[in-house]
């Protein structure tokens, strides 16, 4: 296996996928001729032309509009949203039509599209640069969500959502695109949405997270003295409440990590999980740890906002000692 | 229009002092076919406002005085080319053999009303005005890359033109060159919006320019022109030359739906004119000063139409309530195992 | 005190505060001479002039984003979406602008922004007329949320949204618009943002809900053997944490109840409030009865889908019996 | 554009074959602002791209080549008149009187950066694209309801006539009256996607005629063209008449960004030529040969500029740290009790 980055993994899946199945095409801005502003779609143009990596002109609903005619045309369209903040004209596109086209047609039609684009903060960028949307997808019926925090994953959960016959977003922390780098398995690697992943194995206390926090609990899990066990949620929808459960089941104590704000992010849905089917197992409060009911700050303060392994290891230190 | 106005394309005259004209090649059976789907039309929107008072039906769009641009554009079409329509063009359907119960069964929010787009080349009712557009611009574009040859038209209104999903999805169609018809129903209300506070634009077609592509101003009481227009824009879309924007102008002198009350709004006047010249009628004294239509022709044009009706609404009453479970079917093809916590 | 409907006191409310405030201006599609389709801005137009009175274009992100700049001419605007899911298209101007702008003037402007729209199922209505989009508001930085159940708080809060200096959203359930009456007062009502209020006391089992739920929940509560308390929660921001948490710590069993999709929905967020803050007073899980991950089915099944008293009453019960 | 194109308004000839114009009443003082604005911008430009090389801001959208839209529109506003901005017309506060340490802190994601939108009558950037349209036009509209007489100015890019928000401004712009001037910044380019895939609208003026108000196309590297062209869109606006949308035709003859690297999709040829006929030195050409610019005057311009420019980052070099409490300020007027949960 080679070692390669988050990003150069996305950019293998998409090769790979496209090379699978002539039916998928990338579109999005500066897709093509620039390759994507993170060359995630770098070299797709050559290889597989015009028609199937589209330069869109400058309209996100557009894109996202148009992918679900081309989509009933007969191609799996892959829409990459240039920022994740730029996603939000394409919300109701999302809402409207591609959560729910399959149910309208009484299931006879399917919309396999998948959208993708970086997502979050920590790479000192201007404004609407940093946000974190994946709660505003993950609340959206019809569409699954997820979100890679190793090259391997991202290769495979992009290939995973290519190949869904269902509408999924994946958001693609870009904090991580360049480093670090991880072993990816060469040609096709799939791997299944709805899986969660032990990113750590520990006995005394459960961090919850996805994403770029899934380093950061890593980093806080080597700040505690006690045995933390990092539980890396990967699929939002379809999500894995047994693997989370387990390890919560077999700790105690749970502290749930995301970088959105706070107020009903996707971090209130795990806690609510979790208070709903493991209260018996619980010895403590289910602890929040994420960014505030504020905009993401100007970025020369952001590591103020963005969770760090000490906030998270503070939390897991309260819920320890309770 | 009358009198039609400057640049609106107009074929049929009014037996005075506008001459009647035709289009080359189209035969009488052509004409009748035209006739029977206004007829058809006519015979769903007025049965249904009944039904609907009955309280079999919830709310619904009337499109009385717009057969002739649904009509008029969807015969133009060929089989293959697919329909996007709004929810003032719920029936167009009928047009491709869809049953009027199932048409019926949407409006009673039955899931009967579900159909499949792929067995009448007819997507589902759009009810968020114009976000419908890029999807017919996008089945398209997507048509073309795959070397096919059939075609798109979307039907919208004049309120549809103010809003982003429009102008995207407009000017996808054209630097895609996407084989897509836009046809503009230009009823001049959008509820009670009149098309004065919708837009300073002389007319709806010159929105056209901006995207670079042809647009046509057509008579939208006048099926022929429809028909006209639409096969112009067909054709060249199946040359290879694009979209056409196409404004049918008309009038809404109806309710917007049977919620609507526009007694608020509208002129009761100017509504009494337009419907005294409705497009129905229009057509009709045009193809029988051309000789095309007699009494029983047209008689028998009015009874088919009702058995079909009559059959849809006896279909749609004998519709079992629905299965609950429909409630979690098709949503997903592959649900989350969340999909029933509730 | 006269007896109104809800949609009648949320005319109250405007012509009170358009009187009292002459930069307050309404704007939306048919909000002027029919008088909004719900019949809520009836009057305005003649009483106020088609100044402050404005039927706009059709177009929901046009609306909002010039209201936005309206409010920095020195404008109080109050846009009117016609319906709840119409309001999708300015989600954008919505997350990037109306829950930002201020911020991004250091704090030297206010956006003194309201939106209302209508929310909510069971009118029987076509598809994308019944939707309850609260989450997606709530979770935006930036922006207040408020949902009233009764025609008195409907004209409250609302005065209160017009007053506040920050943008607020009002989200109006429209199966209570025209039933049940109830006792409004004359003038001017304000019920101050952020607080819940005790729709009826109980000591077993809290339901927490808002808008159309407090109704359902009532209705439930008279199902039970045991005494329920019904919170209604009125303002999800700012929250009124004390009164849910108050009620918890009495009954140490809670259900949570939405209109809306479950995943990630507003009461996720509530669930893992209480999960954090009132572990030690729970006796059994949080329960949630909500909205299911689907569209909001076609109106014939949609009594299948929206939470009933009935549904409501299992979930305590399967509490009260923990 | 070299040679200037047919229908393209131009006032600053070549000193060859194209007899140099000139602005009825504009005299040498206002030539000599206009210069030194000019030199003020490309001043800022050109050292706030050293000062990123240094490592001391972020990512920069450079503007050099733009001065003089920015300029020429900017000059030709009344003070009490509001700027809406891009991204790329980030310093043009400068020409307002707002300091480079204030641009410069934006660009270094210092809350400095924030500025006070009312202090300058310059609104905040806008990052999102053609979002910031609606506002220009709310703000004109909501001073003309209030019987006041400022105008706003909305500036974005040919890449921004895409985005539904434009298309929604523009509308709402033609049919409230508002008074506002739509200035299109039209470099060819939205990052490497060039105009030919954006649009099929021979200009992007065209676009005006669908919203029903008056489409202006001048030559972007002439700032006397783009003065006159706003000068008189203000008076229009000014008198009641509307708004007026100033397509300004230039070439991004710089990388769209210091992040960006335009060499994979341009054409160096066309770049070079682009960046001889640069628009300051144009007008500096033109001032020359019209005897109203001496090499004093010139050079005077140069080092106030630069002065300016250094004290700038001098101050910007001085800034303290930001107090990490600033993540908490400002999003509320009257924050809700859970602000700080995290
Ligand atoms: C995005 C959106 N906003 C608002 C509505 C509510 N609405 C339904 S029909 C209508 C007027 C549409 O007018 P027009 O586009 O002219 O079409 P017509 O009804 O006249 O055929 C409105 C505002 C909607 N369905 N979708
Ligand atoms: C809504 C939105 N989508 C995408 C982007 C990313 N982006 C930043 S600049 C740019 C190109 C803009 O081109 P144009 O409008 O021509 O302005 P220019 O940069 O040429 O001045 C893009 C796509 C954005 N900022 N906002
Ligand atoms: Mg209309
Ligand atoms: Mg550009």
């Amino acid at each position: 296996m080679a070692e390669k980055t988050l990003v150069e993994a996305v950019n293998d899946a998409l090769q790979a996928e496209m090379e699978r199945d002539g039916d998928v095409m990338v579109l999005g801005e500066d897709v093509g001729r620039a390759g994507g502003v993170f060359r995630a779609t770098a070299g797709l143009l050559d290889r597989f032309g015009a028609d199937r990596c589209v330069d869109t002109p400058l309209a996100e609903a557009g894109i996202l509009g148009t992918a679900v005619g081309l989509a009933m045309a007969g191609w799996r369209p892959v829409c990459e949203m240039q920022y994740e903040s730029f996603s939000y004209p394409c919300l109701d596109q999302l809402i409207t039509h591609v959560g729910r086209y399959r149910w309208r047609t009484g299931g006879a039609m399917e919309f396999p599209l998948t959208i993708r684009m970086p997502t979050g903060g920590g790479v000192r960028a201007p404004e609407l640069h940093e946000d974190s949307p994946e709660a505003y997808y993950v609340h959206t019926p019809g569409v699954k969500v997820a979100i890679p925090s190793t090259p391997a994953d991202a290769k495979g959960l992009l290939a995973a959502a290519i190949r869904d016959p269902d509408p999924v977003v994946i958001l693609e922390p870009k904090v991580l695109y360049r480093s670090p780098r991880g072993e990816v398995p060469e040609g096709e690697h799939v791997v299944p949405l709805g899986q969660a992943r032990v990113a750590r194995e520990g006995g005394d206390v459960t961090l919850v997270a996805y994403g770029a926090m899934v380093p950061v609990c890593l980093e806080a899990a080597e700040l505690l003295d006690a045995g933390a066990e990092v539980v890396d949620v990967r699929s939002l929808k379809p999500l894995d409440e047994e693997t989370i459960l387990a390890s919560v089941a077999k700790t105690g104590r749970v502290v749930v990590v995301q970088e959105a704000p706070r107020v009903a992010g996707f971090g209130a849905e795990l806690a609510a999980v979790i208070a709903e089917k493991a209260i018996l197992d619980l010895q403590g409060p289910i602890l929040r740890v994420t960014g505030y009911d504020v905009p993401f700050p100007y970025w020369s303060v952001e590591h103020e906002y963005v969770p760090t392994p000490e906030r998270v290891a503070a939390a897991a230190r309260r819920l320890l000692a309770y | 229009m009358l009198p039609a106005e400057p640049g609106v394309r107009r074929i049929i005259g009014d037996g005075e002092e506008v001459a009647d004209g035709e289009i080359e090649g189209l035969g009488d059976a052509a004409l009748l076919d035209l006739y029977r789907g206004m007829v058809l039309l006519r015979t769903y929107d007025e049965r249904s406002l009944v039904y609907h008072r009955q309280g079999r039906i919830g709310t619904y769009a009337i499109f009385w005085g717009h057969e002739a641009i649904q009509v008029g554009s969807a015969l133009a079409l060929a089989d293959e080319d697919w329909i996007f329509p709004s929810y003032r063009e719920s029936a167009i359907g009928l047009l491709r053999g869809m049953p009027p119960e199932t048409v019926l069964a949407w409006w009673r929010g039955h899931p009967a009303g579900w159909w499949n787009p792929e067995a009448f080349r007819v997507a589902s009712i759009t009810v968020p005005i114009a976000t419908h557009v890029p999807h017919a611009v996008g089945y398209a574009w997507g048509a073309r890359l795959k070397g096919r040859s059939d075609c798109a038209i979307a039907y919208f209104g004049d309120g549809a033109t103010s809003e982003g999903a429009f102008h995207e999805g407009a000017n996808f169609a054209a630097v895609m060159r996407a084989p897509a018809v836009l046809l503009c129903n230009n009823n001049q209300w959008a509820i009670s919006t009149p098309l004065s506070a919708q837009t300073r634009a002389e007319s709806l077609a010159d929105k056209a320019v901006g995207y670079g592509m042809p647009g046509v101003r057509v008579d939208g009481g006048d099926v022929l022109a429809v028909y006209e227009a639409t096969a112009e824009a067909l054709a060249r879309a199946r040359a290879g030359e694009g979209p056409t924007f196409i404004e049918a102008l008309t009038y809404r002198s109806a309710p917007h739906a049977t919620a609507d009350d526009p007694s608020a709004y509208w002129d009761e006047e100017r509504v009494e004119e337009e419907r005294r010249n409705e497009c129905l009628g229009r057509f009709e004294r045009y193809l029988r000063r051309a000789g095309v239509l007699t009494d029983e022709l047209a008689e028998e044009a009015r009874s088919d139409a009702l058995a079909r009706m009559k059959a849809g609404i006896a279909a749609a009453e004998a519709l079992p309530p629905p299965d609950p479970e429909v409630v979690f079917a098709h949503a997903y093809v592959d649900p989350p195992p969340g999909l029933r916590d509730g």
